[in-house]
This record gives C-alpha cells, structure tokens and sequence, in this order.
C-alpha cells in the first residue's frame, strides 16, 4: 500500500440496506462496501470521503460530479448510465428474490401474473421488473426505500417486492410473515455481481479495477466476505 | 318608556357606570353631556344590552331586560342605534345596508325590503345614493344611510353615539337636519354628544355626566342658564 | 450540462400525466382544506371538548412534517385500525387536515380583521349571531385575506410532491421513474420544474381575477 | 402494528444527532433569509434592475417546488458552471434564497403596514430616509410580523426534510437509514416525529417570548 | 417669511390647490378655514414640501424651494409641522419621540437631547409622562408630546393640521393654552382648523379657502364680523 496520499475520493452510498452498508450503533457508515470501499481508496492511494444519501439519487449525482464512485451494493447490469468497474463479489445467487407474505402461498412466476409489485427506482431488480412488466400485466408501485415497501406488503397495498436473497432472508428473520422465492426468467439480465459504480467515462475505472485485482489476489476481498456474508446470514 | 332602575356596571372590577336611575319618556329628546370616560357611551350600550349592566334593572316598557333575555332580539329591534363611526357593512351598497336587517330580522322579501328601505334613503336625502358602497360615501352621507337603516325597523327608540364627531361643520348641518326631523314622530331620542351647541339645539333634556355617575338630568334651557352641579359649572366654562 | 431531449420524448405524456395527479390532489386539498379549515377558524377558540379538539389538531398537523404525517397516516394507521385506504385517500385526508390547520389561522386572522362596530352594528339591529358571522363577517374575512389563501393554495400544489414517497405517481415521482429509465436526469427534472411553475402561475392568475371580483372599493 | 424499541435503541444517539444536522441547515436559512428576505422586501418595489431582478428571483422560488431548486443547483448547476458546492453550502444557499423569498413578503407587508402619518413626521422633522427605514419603519414591522416570521421559520425546520434527496443525514434520512439497518420502520419515524413536535414548540415558544420582549403596549 | 406664489397642485390630473398666492409674516399667527375637501392641508403641506407643488414658487426667507431641493433637509429642521392625528412614533416613549431628531438630524448627544427632550415635554406640562408609550397617553396628552417634538427642533415656523380635532372639549383647552403659550415666542404658526371658534380666538389672520383657492386673507375679527366673499357668509352661516 502506498503512504502518499494523491487527493481525495468522493464516494457515494446509500447505507440502510445491510450487509452491503448500514450505520452502526456509534453512528458510524460501516458494512460490506463500506470496509471494501476503504481498502480500494488506500489502495488507489487516495483519502476517502463517503456521502451517505438516498439510493434513486447517487446515479444522478455520479452523473453531476457530486462524486467520483459509488458502492451501494450494486448489481452490475449494462444501460443502467453508469460504468462499472469489475466484480468484486459474486455470491452466485441471482439478484431476483421474490419477498411477498407467506400467506400468499407463492411458489413459482406464475403466481406473481396480474399483481402489484414495489420497485426501488434505480435497482438492478426495477430493471427486471420493467423487462417482465407486460407480459405479467404487472402494475408497479415506486418507493423510495425496501423498508417502507415492506410495509406495505404486510399492508396490502404492495403483493411483492423483488431482491438481493441476502436481504430477503433479513427481513424474513424480522418478520415472521414474509417469505422468499427466486424467480427466474429469461429476460432478466444474467449478470449478477456487484461493482463500483463510476460516471461515464470515469479515467478512475482502470485504477480500480487494478486496486480490486490487487486486493482479490491477496484474499482481503476474502476475509470481507466470510466477516459480512456468512456471519450475518446466520 | 325606558326606565334605568341602580345600573351599575364594571369592566374587570372596575367601576364605569354607578347608581344609575333615570327614566326616558316616549317621545323626548336626551343629551348626555361629559367629559370623556364619564361613561356616557357606557350608558347609551346599556340601554339596548349591547352592553349588559353588572348590576341593576333596564325596562323597555314593562319588560325588565335581565330577566328576559330570551326578548332580546325583539327588544333590539325596537331600538335603533346610531354609531359615531357609522358602522356600515362595508361590503354592502347602501340599499343592502339598509335591506339587510328588514329581511334577516323582519323576514321581509326582497321587494318588500327594497320599498322601505329607498324609501327610508330618499327620507334622508339619499336617493341618488342607494348603489354606493360605504367607501363611496362622504361622512355625511355614511351617517345619514346609518340613520336611515336604524329608521327603517320602525323602531321606537333611537340611541345615537356621537353621531357627529367624524364630521366636519357643514355635514353636521346635514345631519341636524334630519335628527330635528326625527323630533316630531314620536320617537324617543337619545343622543351622547360633545357638541354643546348641538345638543342645546336639539334635546329637549340634558343628562349630565361625570365620573360614572349622572350628576343631573334637567331641562335644557334650565341647565345651561344655571347647571345646578358645580361640575358642570365648570365643564360649561372649559367650552369655547 | 448537456441537454439532449431525445431519450425522454417518448416519456413526454407520461411524464405530463403527472400533472393531472398532483392536480388531483391539490384540489382535494383545497376543497376538504377550506370547508375543514372554515370550520376549524370558528371553532378553536371555544372553550368545549370540540374546541381542545381542533386546537390539538391544529397543533400536531403544524409541529409535524408533512412527510412524517402522510408517511404515518399512510403505512403506520392500516397496522392499527386494519383499514387500508388507498393512496388517493391517504393524501386527499391528510393534505386536507394539513391545509385545513394552516387556512384556519388565516381565516381567523381574516375574521378577526373585521372592526368588531359592524357585528354591534348588526347585533343592534337585532339580527341573529348565525345571520351575522355568514352575512357581514365571512364574506369580508375572505376577501380581506384571499392573497393569503391564494399562497397557501400556491404551497399546496408544490407540496404536493411529497406524495411520491408514498408510491403516488404524481409530476416528482414520474421524474425519478423516467430519470431512472432513460438516465437522462436534468431533461425531465426541468419539465417538471417548468410545469409546477406555470400551475402556480395560473393558480396566482385566477388568484388575482377573484380578487377583483370579491373587490367592492 | 406492533412496536418494539428494542432493535433500535442502540441507534437513538446516531438518529438523534439528525436533529443537528436539520438545525443547522434550518439557521443557516434562517439567518440567511433573514438578512435577504429584508434586502428583497425593501427592493422588490423599485423600478430599477435590481428591483427587476429580485422580483425575478421570488417569482422563481416561490413558483416552483423546493425539491426542484435543491436538485437543480445541487446536481444541475455545477455541470454549467464548474462549481461543485458541499451538500451544506447548496442547502444553505437554496433555503435561504427560498426562505428570503418568503421572508420577503411577510417584511414587505409589515413595512406597509406602518401607518406612513410616522414616516411624514419624520420627513417634517427632516430625518434622513435611511433613519426612517432603519429607526422607525423596521423595528415596528418586525414586531408586527412577528407571528408569521416564527411561522415561517417552523416551516423552514420542517422541510429541510428535502435534503436527504441530495445526502445530507438529517432526521428523515437517518429514518430510512435505521429502518434499513434494524429492519423496524415505525419506531424511528414516530421518534422523528416527535423531535420535530419538540423543535417547533420550543421554537414557537422562544417566538412567543421574543414577541413579549419586543412588546410596547 | 415665507411667501407663495402662484403655487398650483395637482394629483393625477385634478387640480387640488391653483392660483395660490400668500405670504406669511414671522411672528404671526395664521388659521386657515374653509369647508372639506377645499385644499387646506394640501396648502398647508406644500408649505414644507411634505406636497411638492406643480407648479409655483415656495420662498423660506430668500430662499425658494424647487430651486434648491439639497435644502430641503434644513428647511424642514426650520418648519415644525403638528399632524391631526399625532403621528407619534408608536414604538417609542414620550421622552424618546422628542430625541429622536435632535439626535439624528441636530446630531445632539444623548445627554444633550434628553436635556432638551425633557424640558420641551415639561413646558407642555408633560414632566411626568417622559416614561410612557404613544398608547399610554391620552389624545390631549399625545398632541402635547407631538407639539412638544417640533419645538424641540426650535423651528421658527410650526404647522398644524386640524390640532383639536380628535380631542375632546376639555383636551382641546389643554391643547388651547400650549399654542396661546407659543403666540408670544415670535415664532410664525399657521393653523388649519375646523373649529371656527378656535380660529377665533388664537389667529391674527384668517385664510379662507373654497374649492382649490384662497378665497380671502383677511384679519381675523374683520372677517368675522364682515367676510368679504359670499361663499365665506355662507360657510359662517352653517356654523352652530
Ligand atoms: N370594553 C371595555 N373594557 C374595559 N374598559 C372599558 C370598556 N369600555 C369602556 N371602558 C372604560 O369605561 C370608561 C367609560 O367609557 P365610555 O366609553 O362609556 O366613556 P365616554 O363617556 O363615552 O367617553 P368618550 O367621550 O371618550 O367617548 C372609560 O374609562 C373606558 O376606558
Ligand atoms: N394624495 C392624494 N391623491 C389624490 N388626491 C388627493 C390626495 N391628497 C388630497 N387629495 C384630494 O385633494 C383635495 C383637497 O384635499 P385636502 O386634504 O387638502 O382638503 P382639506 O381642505 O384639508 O379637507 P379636510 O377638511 O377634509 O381635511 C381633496 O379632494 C382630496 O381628495
Ligand atoms: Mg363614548
Ligand atoms: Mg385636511
């Protein structure tokens, strides 16, 4: 690593959704990304500086020099008008877990036809949603975060919402209503892994795409995922 | 007849009117005269319950006011009252000043209220004013369309409160003119005024005030030859 | 900034489909808002259970966000109560009680601008309190504050934009859904500011015509 | 609904600490709209560019929504010019132009409110103009503004609300940011709700002694 | 002295004041009359360009003042005006209202105007009011203070607008003596007034006025006794 810093990062995020970044109990950004996020500036020998701001608004601000990265638990997909670096991680679980109310007995794509589902505008899953709105005569409902769309399903207003399996299984462990299931379909987009996130055009990409090479093949990137994805899922 | 029997009134505990007893016969004209805060207007309000004595007996006739709350309304209705600042519904042109309480009060129709009520301007010299609104109005003018919306109750008493004071000496004439037309109808009149001239002019008794009480009730050419009060030898040596 | 209208063309009515929504519920407001908030202005002064009523009313829907209360209203009552209405009634029962706690203070203040002669003037003539406060009171209150109530309309229809963050697909929301579809942000951010411009500016417009037909000076 | 504090007591300190963040967004606004809105309230009225100008700029602030200035001098300004301001320099900026908009119109209505009889005397008297304005004509608009200056600086610590859509952590952005991490969401929002209940009280309460302090009759 | 000439104004087009031409002796005490709306205080505000006139010339001892508005500050110091309604600055006390221009326009100290403030309010009899608010005070009270303000200024002329008006009889005699105290200090005082019997007693000259003119300029008791022009037998005759 290098000792000489060459200026400082912007990198945005939008904490809430765990493990990728949540807050914790000191009130610090802390999670997945947030630690990655760390390792990748020092890395690129860089100060960091996280901005911490709604979801639906970080491509915009990418996009507006209010930052020079993002990780926000992104699902790399193409047209999205961002560029994404490389993976840095994979889980192998598709990104497209159906989170609805256990009562509903659903189990397959065929149950979700003609219902209401809650997108989070700028998700790779709100992606998805739109490729199979028609042919499921689905009508959508946009919010502006997971938490309040799940209440709405507890509500009634939203049937389901569809997201990462590590968030999915969260809340499932908070209430004991909802369940999951994967959907599958072949419109949606099968890359599933999440990167950094950079304006069009970034000069940075190149850089961190070498800093996450470098931090793979030393088995930082390792230990991160075994601290955040396995011992938070249980 | 409007008897005053002990009216005593106080504003949080403090005493603006006292030992309050005269009587207004039918058909008379009243000048209450005093200095400012003597509780003459005070008085005036008493007599139709705008304001509601403390203490003591208010009769219109053989109705004591107290007791009869539920009159009220009625009692109003037959005591028309004059305000020194006019208080016209300013919203209202003249006509509807005047139609307003004839169909709200004596549900009256509209044609019927129109009648009475131009003819109760063109009474006062209004005719050619009935769609003017308030603000359009001299003082003058304003006052008379006050009086004439007091007359058109047919109202047996009318009470005025400085009717003059916001106007200036040619439009008081105007005024004179029609309140010395009012002297001959039978009404009974009571008038609060600064103006000496004018209530020597008009009343046939003067009531005089000072310091919450009434200091006497006399005749008026008595009362200005020689006021029995030494009060009001004074407040008539301050007039100009 | 490059602007590049291109991408969003395709949205255009869409997008300007929102306006009828926000329209929706601005009008909702103003209605329920003004019969409420007429109610409200007369009542919060008395001293009864209905007047601590109101005035606790009152006092919440100022001290709170909006957002907070539609948000509240919206997801947190279904738990309790078990009714769920649909975001239509949410905004059209929240944006009402909320205009109707501002349009009250204006209204008093409108009521209490009356020089008090008029009603003793009327009250001497024996006309009844009900006959006054409709026929000599109210209607010179209004129009003593009209401009007042035109802003409040004004704020009303911009506030309206918060609605989004209950799932309404109003002018804001329609935004985020077509900046998020075609990645142009500024392109559609600015119809949406121009479209809420000229809404008010009509809504002021009308403001003005009123005026000077409630005008008798 | 059921409510358990439980998960989120650990996050009090942090979701508390919003209310910073939301206070010092809303006196930057308030000292800065204080200080423009007298600057425009004075000068709206004249017939000179300057007039013309900040007529220009009230119409803007006052005709569209907050939301919609925050984001397009946020995110939209520094692609035309350059500037890239901090999320609280934006926030300052936009509030207090918008507030000093609003500001502005109360002032100017409190300055014509002062009966101009004092205004003559002083010009009989042969005071400067500037002492009229500052001496005479300001101390007693303000006070008989009063009510609705505190009015609107409520409204200004309300909807400072809107900045968590560019980033800053204030209490309603603090709120999604627990309900994600605890996955509870009514229990920070009813304490977000209640630290903007108490904000406002206390400030209405500090107005009303302010409103005493100023009193001369 | 000061002297009007051909002065002429108009508000948006109707002439409010034309053929003005009159000329005021130092020391002398001028009232001037005439029925509402006749132009009075317009006159008597063009006198200190509170009204700039459209047309003519207004001379302050040599000195004309279309001609040299940068004097207009100076002049004004020199032109003590007392307004119909007090005007008092409401947000200051008696003691502060008087201060306030010597501080600001004589650029006084503190302790130099309240020395002034306090013996000015003290020959109006108000040494026990410096302390009170406007709201505080009653009208006769007020008018003190308001008089008490410009002499603080040591004008050499003072301008009243209907001084009495808004007074009752016994606060009108207060007001009476203060300007009867003043007749003897040289100064010139030109009064507008309603009551004719004030005009009587206080001026040396009457200025009767009709419809934008002055009709004529007249000493006072000649006047009274034989007013020269028909409109002014008239207006007399109105009077109570
Ligand atoms: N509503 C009220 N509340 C408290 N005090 C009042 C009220 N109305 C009148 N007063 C007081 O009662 C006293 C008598 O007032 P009133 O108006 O009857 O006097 P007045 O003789 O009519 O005087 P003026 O000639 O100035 O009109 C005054 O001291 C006045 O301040
Ligand atoms: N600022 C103004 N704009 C337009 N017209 C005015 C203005 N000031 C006065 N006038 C008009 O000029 C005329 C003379 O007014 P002025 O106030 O001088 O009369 P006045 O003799 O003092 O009457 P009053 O006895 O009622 O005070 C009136 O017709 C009045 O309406
Ligand atoms: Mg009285
Ligand atoms: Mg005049």
């Amino acid at each position: 690593t290098q000792t000489k810093s060459k200026g400082t990062l912007k990198v945005l995020t939008s904490s809430g959704y765990p493990p990728y970044e949540i807050v914790n109990e000191k009130g610090e950004l802390d999670g997945f990304d947030i630690e990655l996020g760390n390792l990748i500036a020092a890395e690129m020998g860089y100060e960091i500086e996280w901005v911490d701001m709604d979801f639906d608004g970080i491509i915009a601000a990418l996009n507006a020099d209010q930052g020079d990265m993002s990780l926000a638990g992104f699902n790399a997909a193409p047209d999205r008008g961002v560029d994404f670096s490389d993976a840095y991680y994979q889980d192998g679980e598709s990104p497209y877990w159906v989170l609805t109310l256990a009562s509903n007995d659903w189990s397959s794509a065929d149950d979700v036809k003609g219902t209401t589902v809650g997108i989070q505008i700028g998700t790779v899953q709100a992606a998805a949603v739109d490729s199979i709105a028609s042919e499921f005569e689905l009508t959508k409902d946009a919010r502006k975060d997971i938490g309040q769309m799940v209440q709405e399903i507890i509500n009634g207003r939203i049937d389901w919402i569809l997201i990462d399996k590590t968030v999915a299984d969260q809340y499932i462990a908070s209430y004991t209503q909802l369940t999951t299931f994967e959907l599958q379909n072949q419109n949606f987009s099968d890359i599933s892994y999440n990167a950094v996130a950079l304006p069009l055009g970034s000069e940075l990409t190149d850089e961190v795409n070498a800093a996450i090479a470098t931090l793979k093949a030393s088995g930082k990137i390792d230990e991160l995922i075994a601290k955040w994805f396995t011992e938070e899922a249980e | 007849m409007i008897k005053l029997v002990n009216v005593k009134k106080e504003f949080k505990g403090v005493t603006v009117l006292q030992n309050v007893n005269c009587t207004f016969e039918n058909g008379k004209t009243y000048a209450i005269i005093g200095s400012s805060g003597a509780g003459k207007s005070t008085l005036l309000r008493c007599i139709n319950y705008l304001e509601k004595p403390t203490e003591g007996e208010v009769w219109h006739d053989d109705i004591e006011m107290m007791t009869h709350q539920n009159q009220l309304h009625e009692i109003r209705e037959k005591c028309g009252m004059v305000f020194q600042n006019f208080n016209l519904f300013a919203h209202m042109r003249a006509l509807d000043n005047v139609m307003f309480a004839l169909k709200k009060v004596k549900k009256l129709s509209d044609d019927e209220a129109k009648k009475i009520a131009t003819q109760r301007l063109s009474d006062v010299g209004l005719a050619h004013r009935l769609q003017n609104y308030p603000h359009q109005l001299s003082g003058g003018e304003k006052q008379r369309v006050a009086i004439a919306r007091a007359l058109a109750m047919e109202p047996k008493v009318m009470l005025f409160d400085e009717p003059t004071s916001a106007l200036d000496p040619e439009m008081t004439q105007e005024v004179l003119k029609v309140m010395k037309g009012l002297n001959h109808t039978g009404m009974t009149i009571i008038i609060v005024t600064h103006e000496i001239n004018f209530a020597k002019e008009v009343a046939d008794e003067i009531i005089y005030m000072d310091k919450s009480e009434i200091l006497e009730i006399t005749e008026t050419k008595t009362f200005f030859a020689t006021p029995k009060s030494t009060r009001a030898k004074e407040f008539l040596a301050n007039m100009i | 900034m490059n602007i590049n209208y291109g991408p969003i063309l395709p949205f255009m009515e869409y997008l300007l489909k929102g306006t009828y929504v926000t329209l929706q519920i601005a009008a909702m407001a103003a209605i329920g808002g003004s019969t409420l908030g007429l109610f409200f202005g007369l009542s919060s002064r008395r001293r009864d259970p209905i007047g601590f009523l109101v005035r606790a009313v009152v006092d919440f829907f100022r001290g709170t966000p909006l957002v907070f209360q539609l948000m509240f209203f919206h997801l947190g009552l279904p738990q309790i109560t078990g009714w769920v209405p649909t975001i239509m009634t949410s905004a059209g029962i929240v944006f009402s009680l909320n205009s109707a706690c501002y349009l009250s203070e204006i209204l008093r203040a409108g009521i209490e601008s009356i020089d008090k002669g008029q009603s003793e003037a009327a009250i001497a003539l024996g006309v009844k309190k009900m006959d006054i406060t409709f026929s000599i009171i109210i209607p010179q209150a209004i129009r003593n504050v009209l401009p007042a109530i035109m802003n409040e309309f004004i704020t009303l229809v911009k506030e309206t934009s918060v609605v989004s963050m209950i799932g309404a697909a109003d002018l804001m929301r329609r935004q985020s859904i077509i900046s998020g579809t075609t990645f142009r942000y500024f392109e559609p951010l600015l119809v949406v500011g121009a479209v809420y411009y000229i809404l008010n500016k009509v809504l002021s417009s009308l403001g003005k015509v009123i005026e000077r037909k409630l005008r008798y000076d």
